[in-house]
């Protein structure tokens, strides 16, 4: 548009061999603006994938993705890792319809079927283990609800659309589905699997997959609706007396806005204290913090260790040394 | 402008960069300059002598040059986290270009605006947050403020 | 103890009302005023932020029993002005607590209370009572005593003979002293 | 529980700190006192009633034996290493002075500095001028820093970035007089790695 601007401008400057344009079309630039959004508003433009804008040259992007991640990858395993079955699909019917014949037309790709399935399997394995080694004292049911939450659509797609997968990926599909992004990262996962070691791919699935547990409380993760029941059931299991609930703080008791503060005695020792608005509200949450003190999932619990582990090894050494 | 005005977000990273590993955010860059307008001479100079001392700096960053026919020449940045940065490059000298394409690696490709404070904290306290009970002795609670019932009224 | 509550129970505990009781029983206005204004704005507490309403709420009891140091209660006048011409009025402190027994504190109080829009909800939180019963809707919400910022000085009858006995004398009168 | 250790030198109890700023006030008042009540009860022969005159207003404050203080300052300081030694704490923060600031950070935080750092991005740096360092249980106070043996904070550097431009703009009304001027400073985003403790208090 601006170039199509620029040739009436000089038009109206130099207007040698045409009719010459008395001043200058002030109005001009913004009907065409006008006339632009109005189209963009009335038909959005299809989305069209990187891939096919100018400036995209496929090799070189897979070659600064490994670089960028800091890992070695076989080349070839990668690329397959990005191929969806879809894509050969697509790929085939084109080559068809030019009127190439089958035999010549078939592809010598794979897809990332086989990678998906380590990638998946590997991840399972290596989550479990780890969210077990970290949270030795949380329920069965709690871990399902972490592992399902770090490998559910929501984080998985946003990990991959922030280490730009969806530039790579090759699919029939252009605004790429939620599964087939999951798909494509369980593959690269594969990769790595397959060119690294599982060594490497646990650091790469604790960098960034676990690290989105930073800041998330357990019960944003996992949803609780009774939570004293369940109380109830871990105590037994620990063969612990059952709590018992206690009326510790109030202020505002005739108020709109009253707090209450709940106790919860084992024993006639202390465990747990909640605040609420209401004396219900205040003993769920005092379950709730009760809970977590048991799952080992408080606030200030320790940290995740996302420290090198071969600096880890040097240090002891040499804590030993001295 | 007034500050309050200005939009602005919190301090943030993308994925989490920098806990467990760095990693670059900026994937690909786009130089689109003229081949023989006067505006695009430190362009040309920046490719002749330093685009390939950037590239080997940078194995992350995919470095495209683009010879177009154009007035400006631009700078088109992209970032992991999807967003995209021109930068015209107008009259800019070679050692200028390297300084900005420079700055743009290091940078994360989140929004430059204000940045509401200089901290965040996933976890803000580590001894407990204070609440309105907070160091307020247990005795206050049966405490029943016998002065005030009304048959004290003559109580001295 | 760490607490580990969910970020809406802590917000709602951090944020909670507390009432504070305060005896005003032979305590000069101001002194209870600046405790007063203290607790309502909250900047007793360590959160305390000017845009966030934190204040909490004040019972002051026995403001009848108010002492003024000093000739204040013949001396102290409280001006006003009805906004008609010839409308100025003033009555000394005495006048004004005869008529109202809450009055003189709740002056006080608004005078140091941050002069903005959030002066009249504040002053919402301050419930004042001229004796020491208080309505039980009122006293059940009640937490905690603000403890007096006076002594109350005890009268000489409240002492025992044997006190007054043990005082040390420093003059003797002597028996031919002559009083004008 | 909650015990309160402090870095390096000597280490007080909470009575006993408490207990410090009146002390002056004690000593300068006390003789004189004495000497007026000495009068007055050669002249009564009595015994000393309880008035303003025989007794200061303020309660009598007491100094803890300092034999008492030191050792337990010493079991202080053992049961604070030994909880350190056996890794007995969660999370850590500390507070660190950088960029001319005391920030109070813990693992995973981020901190936005007003001025550009000599490292690269994605370099490690360790903080080293740590004044303080907390877990649940206990908390050191450096005086005015804690030792380099004692606490390592480590942060990387993930971003250098500049901030949004401000305009600083001046007006004289009915003079002709308009400046205004942009500014961009330099911005480092820091992330907090680790906080490491080994058990050297002394």
């Amino acid at each position: 548009m601006s170039s199509l601007l620029f040739s009436l401008r000089s038009l109206a400057v130099s207007g040698l061999r045409y009719t010459p344009v008395r001043g200058k079309k002030r109005w001009l630039r913004s009907y065409l603006l006008a006339l632009e959004r109005r189209r963009k508003l009335e038909i959005p433009p299809p989305p069209v994938p990187r891939s096919q804008k100018p400036n995209f040259d496929y090799h070189a992007e897979i070659m600064a993705f490994s670089k960028r991640l800091n890992e070695t990858f076989t080349l070839d395993l990668l690329k397959t890792a990005f191929v969806n079955s879809s894509y050969l699909v697509q790929e085939m019917n084109r080559r068809l319809e030019l009127g190439l014949d089958k035999e010549t037309a078939a592809l010598n790709l794979q897809d990332n079927q086989e990678l998906y399935q380590r990638g998946s399997e590997f991840t399972a394995m290596y989550l479990r283990e780890r969210l077990q080694q970290q949270f030795p004292n949380l329920s069965d049911v709690g871990m399902t609800a972490l592992f399902d939450y770090l490998t559910g659509q929501e984080i998985m797609c946003y990990v991959a659309q922030n280490l730009a997968l969806e530039d790579l990926t090759l699919s029939s599909e252009c605004p790429l589905s939620p599964e087939t992004l999951q798909r494509t990262f369980y593959a690269v996962i594969g990769a790595l699997l397959q060119s690294s070691g599982p060594e490497r791919t646990g650091l790469f699935i604790r960098d960034f997959l676990i690290s989105h547990l930073t800041g998330k409380d357990l019960f944003e993760i996992w949803d609780v609706r009774d939570p004293m029941t369940m109380l109830v059931e871990e105590l037994s299991k620990r063969s612990i007396p059952l709590p018992e609930p206690r009326l510790t703080r109030q202020s505002g008791v005739s108020t709109a806005l009253p707090v209450y503060f709940v106790g919860l005695y084992c024993n006639e020792k202390l465990i747990a204290e909640g605040p609420g608005e209401s004396i219900t509200a205040a003993e769920e949450e005092a379950a709730r913090v009760a809970l977590r003190k048991i799952f080992g999932f408080t606030e200030n619990r320790r940290p995740w260790n996302y420290s090198a582990p071969k600096e880890d090894h040097a240090e002891k050494a040499a804590i030993t040394s001295t | 402008m007034t500050a309050r005005g200005t939009p602005s977000r919190f301090l943030q990273s993308v994925l989490h960069n920098g806990l467990g590993r760095y990693v670059c955010q900026l994937k690909r860059v786009s130089l689109i300059f003229s081949k023989d307008a006067q505006t695009s001479l430190g362009t040309r100079e920046f490719i002749e002598e330093k685009v390939l001392d950037f590239a080997k700096a940078n194995p992350s960053v995919v470095l495209y040059v683009s010879p177009e026919k154009c007035r400006v020449p631009k700078l088109v940045a992209e970032y992991l986290n999807g967003s995209v940065r021109e930068e015209g490059l107008n009259r800019m000298s070679a050692d200028d270009i390297h300084q900005l394409i420079q700055k743009m690696a290091n940078q994360s490709g989140l929004e430059i605006i204000r940045i509401r404070k200089p901290q965040h904290t996933d976890n803000p306290s580590i001894q407990g947050q204070w609440h309105a009970f907070t160091n307020k002795p247990t005795s206050v609670n049966i405490k029943t403020f016998e002065g005030t019932l009304p048959q004290a009224q003559n109580a001295p | 103890m760490m607490a580990s509550y969910g970020r809406t129970a802590q917000q709602w505990a951090t944020f909670a009302r507390v009432w504070y009781l305060i005896d005003a029983r032979m305590q000069p206005p101001g002194k209870i005023s600046a405790l007063c204004s203290v607790h309502l704005q909250g900047k007793h507490k360590p959160m305390y932020h000017a845009l966030s309403d934190c204040g909490d709420h004040v019972v002051v009891i026995n403001t009848r029993h108010i002492a003024f140091s000093g000739n204040k209660w013949e001396q102290k006048v409280y001006s006003s002005h009805t906004g008609y011409p010839g409308g100025f009025r003033q009555v000394t402190a005495a006048e004004l607590h005869r008529r109202n027994q809450t009055e003189i504190v709740r002056l006080a109080i608004y005078g140091m209370l941050p002069k903005n829009l959030h002066r009249r909800t504040m002053m919402q939180r301050l419930h004042l009572f001229p004796e020491n019963d208080i309505p039980e809707e009122i006293r059940k919400n009640l937490v905690t005593e603000i403890s007096q910022p006076r002594k109350i000085p005890r009268r000489l009858d409240e002492y025992s003979q044997e006190e007054i006995d043990a005082f040390p004398r420093l003059w003797v009168q002597p028996p031919d002293f002559l009083v004008k | 529980m909650s015990l309160g250790a402090f870095g390096r030198i000597a280490a007080a109890c909470l009575a006993g700190r408490s207990a410090w700023p009146p002390r002056a006030a004690v000593f300068l008042s006390r003789p004189a006192l004495q000497c007026m009540c000495l009068h007055n009860s050669s002249q009564q022969q009595g015994s000393l009633p309880k008035t303003s005159l025989s007794q200061p207003p303020w309660p009598e404050t007491i100094l803890p034996d300092p034999v008492d203080e030191s050792e337990h300052h010493k079991e202080l300081v053992k049961k604070v290493n030994d909880l350190i030694a056996k890794g007995q704490f969660g999370r850590l923060f500390a507070v660190v002075y950088f960029s001319s600031r005391q920030w109070k950070v813990t693992n995973e935080d981020l901190v936005a500095l007003d001025c550009s750092v000599e490292a690269k991005c994605g370099d490690r740096i360790r903080l080293e001028k740590v004044l303080l360092v907390g877990g649940e249980n206990f908390t050191l106070v450096g005086k005015p820093l804690l030792g380099k043996d004692l606490v390592r904070v480590e942060a990387t550097v993930i971003e250098q970035t500049e901030s949004r431009p401000k305009i600083v703009q001046k007006f004289w009304k009915r003079h002709g007089y308009q400046r205004r001027k942009w500014s961009v400073s330099a911005q480092t985003i820091l992330r907090i790695n680790t906080i490491e403790l080994a058990p050297a208090l002394s």
